[in-house]
């Protein structure tokens, strides 16, 4: 039984570690691939995050943020105006 | 009187053992370090609660109706349960505990139902553990909602940072092999599903050590993801001697060029990359990676962002606030004041410590074959903890160098640490539940 | 011809009964209330369209898979219910539907499989009954949710406030013992689980009623519920009068010294300091203030803001629309018009007025011993109903005097008042159960 | 070399089907579609997604703990299922699957618990489609977030255009004579559920398509699902050559009166009006508007703002996600890789094609009748696929008018759409269940 | 049995469809008929959508939006002052 | 069953309001007891409440927002600078 418990352990630990190796070094290898056909073929992006963030804060502000924000700038640009 | 008598005797006093009382203490220190010193306070406040709720004396919280009606010990009750458990009716309550414990599916069933027909109910926090963790749904939520936060950019620049987060797994299998010792020579008394699941600590990652323990150990998934969540709060106390041991003045001094960007069509490929890699070879981490991915692609896609917003915010935390309950129902005194959680926080932080020096390790070794260096003190990132363990390695290195940036760098070794594991758990999983049947 | 015949002896018209038709009525007029006279309309918008679903004729949305097939009349599903259920074929589908409704769970388990087999399923409000209030989860959530959004800094300025909120709970014993004088003289039948669920429309707060009684009473809930939602609404009218009448103007022109201001450290410990009493002395309160205190605890640690932020927002609007849909399907018509209604509606009134007067009456004996006099308007607002009867009391408080702001004195006993009905809520279902085992 | 052996066994590419891959490439394509297209993304990601792990081999993730049992294959196992089920223990793993789909309620109650006494469990996604679409949770709580964003307004201003509604439902039920005709000259093989629910797809309303064919055809939900939102995200595609080819230049140019306001009383009674009419009139199609009005009613109403925000957001967007991934567990290779699904998707455009049709013409009917001249490029706005319908019927306007704006106007039939097709899905499942029994 | 499908097919339609046209017609005149008696009795509503989104935005910004909205006001007037 | 009625009833009520006025009383005394030994034993806390505030909303603003109202006071410089 404990001759089991070890070979059991022992199994877990090759076979598992060397999975996580193999899985991991294969997605090197096609992460790697990917990139270089991505660029390859369809060219480089410019500036994507950038864009990519405008976009996101002009859709997920509620319209309601928006209006307070220039309720908030009308109020200070009439006192500022005085 | 009768009545000033039974109250004295439903009071928590009256009935409290010594072991709750512990409990209690140690989860308010939970608490404490929570709230008091930043211990990953958004599961260990719920945890803590949650374990002290699951010590109230005689509200039986965290039991299943079978338990509450073996703890009330009305007779015929106890004979019915006796019976249907297989026993005589003479056993006695502590029999029929460990008769139940030790039955499978159908016999809890059909205990359940005798219990309800006696009166008996499921405590709250069994309720919770049983919709959130037993079914897997609420660590793979998580694990979903972790996808939608991660940033995969700087590994997808960087891709060979993937073998340092491979390399701290070694964490996990030393710990295996820690357990199997510890049990075969009589110190503790752990079986191949309990070893594994203490190795899990070491992948520094809760909800895959708590999904990976609700299925292999669930009786140990309270000191389990205690002892996870401890040590991802107390990565920059464990890892910063180790990095300093396994590196060289002149090592830690390494600057590293600045990641190229990466465009938004190689994030938007990537969860796709992996999730078919894992279809294709490693279909047992299917649901922890699936989810992950699934998550990250929600992020990335840029189609479906009122769905990421959710699943980043409200989804998460309520997710959080019920596993964290749940779990807390797994600091019962009964199963945590147990010896073999001494065993399981001994080895969670070996665990940390030699996945911390693996990835180091594998960092220097990477350096002997690569012309462009990296500093070994991303290594350490390797083991996950995201994000605790990169800001551990960008300190290091500014003490060593202030001119040098690391963070950026140790968020790509960062990320691969949770694939890593959720890998790990994968295989774990499926071998583990190989060995048994 | 035959199909024609079908949709006619399918529509509503056909089939509505008389109670059905009033029960629409009866829930217009709680929408009507909760939209145009904004009486606690969170939760009487969802119960009010609650019930009307559960009253369509012929869609069954309110019952079980059973009580469907029992509808539906098939005599060999009859049969078939009636040997399950021990009885003879030939008995009517309404001694069927009686045996049903006095079965155990094991019954219910088998018949609802039958009825499955037999292709019935279980109505929509049914099933979100179901999940939502029979696990006791919606309420809890509710409770947690609540405890997020109070702030004990008025109730720790002026301990002494609890006292108020103790006395105003003798409205829920007082109305037990109504219940208790209806019965005893065959006025109503109330059993004692009965008399105890009413009795608790007297504690002011909803979740905590609705609680206790799918604990005591489930066939009770839909009227116990209305009634302490609408009292609730109603206390602005219902107050005032007795306040006046149990004070002399010059009590009521008492001004109270502003309340001192109390610190973080305080707030994060009270939470505690109550969950450590309740474990202590009364583990039946357990689940109700371990969620209240579990709430209050992440508001106040400041350092889970995110999951205390889901739970004032997302997490309790989602529990609320559930609880109060399922709510809703306790309004059926054989179950609320009953004459049971009547007696219910009537002793909360009284509850509500009997409490009242207990923490007004509490606040002036409060002042022969005390040098340091407190407004005996604050007393009333100890029935909880937070945050109606504080700014009741502020008002009539500025009535007598202008410059006198009660209200932040006021929300100490406010809040006491949820403690004290949840304590009450603890003992009652502990002792009834007692009693009915 | 056993274990490695093992592991290549247990490899996904190793266990692969062909329908397998072929699945994964169609969900790809889905992925595509959604994210670079814009198809429907909000549930083509999901559904894509989910249809990716659902047919990750191995894994298992779609299916019950039963079929997990029946693929590990275990002689015992299968013996001790066949038994259950009413079979030899020599029969075949395929013959006992067959028999355990054919089975009801009672008979997977028993198998599934001999199934987790056997250490099988049930996949991921299976979980997820019990409890979101077996149950029909998910479906109706989609309908109130609908609701809850539905402005009925340019409705009421020209209720009218609710036959513009009814009139496209017609090609619901062509859809159904167009199975019942595949099917009677045995090209494919409907049964009467099946048709039914594959008409549904006319509706042009997601939440209604799933939750018709959860009720009626399981099976087929999967393939009605993704044509139902294919198509009605190929609604600016499908729609137009059919509304040039039935309008003439001049009746396309027909100018459309400014609606009138309407006040926010109107908005309120409405949902009120239309539950009260399903109530009297309709009762099978309670459950779909029920929760619509509900959901509308919390917008209008004005005193539960923060509900109807919840609906709105957090919680439409959680249950879209779980609706998604559960309908994805029914794109498994074996479900979806049937003769069925060509069927499915020809007879799912030709209800899209009849439906638009059909709505053109009853405009051009009105008109005939009518003082007030509709423009009958609104008719087509009928058939639902809120709001990429009416959006078209304005495109299309402004080519034969620049000075047209037809927006507003075609949202009225756009939502008496809905309405028509829940009442539709209400009478199908009402009159098919009763053709079944 | 395949004309007993057909048959099933053809009452699924008429009754169906029937259903569908029945109620909506109902629904109509329901409809036409509120509308009527409510701006009868009660009166029109001067500008009701407007007066609504106010209470809703003022309602549901949160005390931190303008808390915030506030400081950036503060900070914009401060720089521009100088 | 009845005289059974009543003695459950007053039972209730006894020990019941016994139960809740013997909670409450300890509660009060242990929150008085806590509340000083805060304060004697690790000092006044300095305008807590203030801080707190200020923590929050920094905290829970979303980076969106702030780049909103950012954008906001540019353009409205901008405008104003004219
Ligand atoms: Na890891
Ligand atoms: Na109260
Ligand atoms: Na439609």
């Amino acid at each position: 039984m404990k001759e089991n418990l070890w070979q059991q352990g022992l199994d877990l630990m090759l076979y598992g570690m060397g999975t996580v190796f193999v899985f991991l070094t294969l997605l090197v290898i096609c992460t790697i691939l990917m990139s270089t056909l991505l660029r390859r073929f369809l060219g480089e992006e410019p500036e994507p995050v950038v864009a990519r963030v405008d976009t996101a804060s002009a859709e997920s502000v509620s319209p309601k943020t928006l209006a307070v924000i220039q309720a908030a700038i009308h109020a200070h640009r009439a006192k500022h105006q005085k | 009187m009768g009545n000033l008598l039974g109250l004295w005797q439903a009071s928590g006093l009256y009935q409290m053992h010594v072991g709750q009382f512990v409990m209690i203490l140690i989860c308010l220190l939970l608490l404490f370090l929570a709230i008091r010193k930043g211990f990953e306070p958004l599961l260990l406040v719920p945890i803590g609660f949650g374990g002290i709720l699951a010590n109230i004396p005689g509200a039986g919280l965290a039991l299943p109706a079978v338990e509450n009606a073996l703890a009330a010990g009305d007779p015929t009750v106890l004979a019915g349960l006796a019976e249907l458990l297989g026993l005589g009716a003479w056993d006695s309550a502590k029999d029929i505990y460990n008769a139940y414990q030790s039955a499978g599916p159908a016999a809890h069933k059909l205990t359940a139902l005798y219990a309800a027909e006696a009166g008996y109910h499921n405590g709250m926090l069994y309720n919770f553990y049983s919709v959130a963790i037993a079914t897997g749904a609420a660590p793979l939520i998580i694990f979903m909602g972790v996808g939608a936060m991660t940033d995969f950019g700087p590994l997808l620049a960087n891709p060979k940072t993937l073998f340092l987060g491979a390399a701290a797994q070694f964490g996990i299998f030393a710990t295996i092999i820690g357990a199997v010792f510890l049990s075969a020579n009589g110190i503790m008394d752990f079986s191949i599903a309990d070893a594994a699941a203490i190795g899990i600590i070491g992948g520094a990652d809760g909800p895959t050590a708590i999904y990976v323990s609700s299925k292999l150990a669930p009786d140990l998934l309270g000191a389990i993801a205690v002892a996870a969540y401890s040590y991802m709060a107390l990565v920059p106390l464990i890892q910063p001697p180790i990095m300093r041991a396994l590196t060289s003045e002149k090592e830690r001094k390494i600057e590293m060029t600045q990641l190229r960007t990466v465009g938004r069509r190689e994030k938007i490929f990537f969860p796709m990359l992996l999730l078919i890699l894992v279809a294709l070879v490693l279909p047992d981490a299917a649901p922890l990676l699936g989810m992950f991915c699934f998550g990250n692609l929600m992020r990335e896609c840029g189609v479906v962002d009122r769905l990421s917003e959710t699943t980043q915010h409200s989804l998460i935390n309520i997710t959080t606030i019920f596993l964290g309950l749940s779990v807390g129902s797994k600091l019962a005194a009964d199963k945590f004041l147990d010896p073999k959680t001494m065993g399981i926080l001994l080895l969670g932080i070996v665990a940390f410590g030699i996945g911390t020096a693996m990835g180091v390790l594998m960092a220097k070794l990477m350096n002997k074959f690569s012309k462009q260096k990296i500093n070994p003190l991303i290594g350490s990132a390797g083991v996950s903890a995201v994000p605790m363990a990169a800001r551990v390695s960008n300190k290091v290195g500014q003490e060593a160098n202030p001119h040098n940036f690391l963070l950026m760098h140790a968020m790509g070794p960062n990320v691969a640490g949770v694939i890593g594991s959720a890998v790990a758990a994968g295989v774990m999983i499926s071998m583990v539940t190989g060995m048994l049947q």
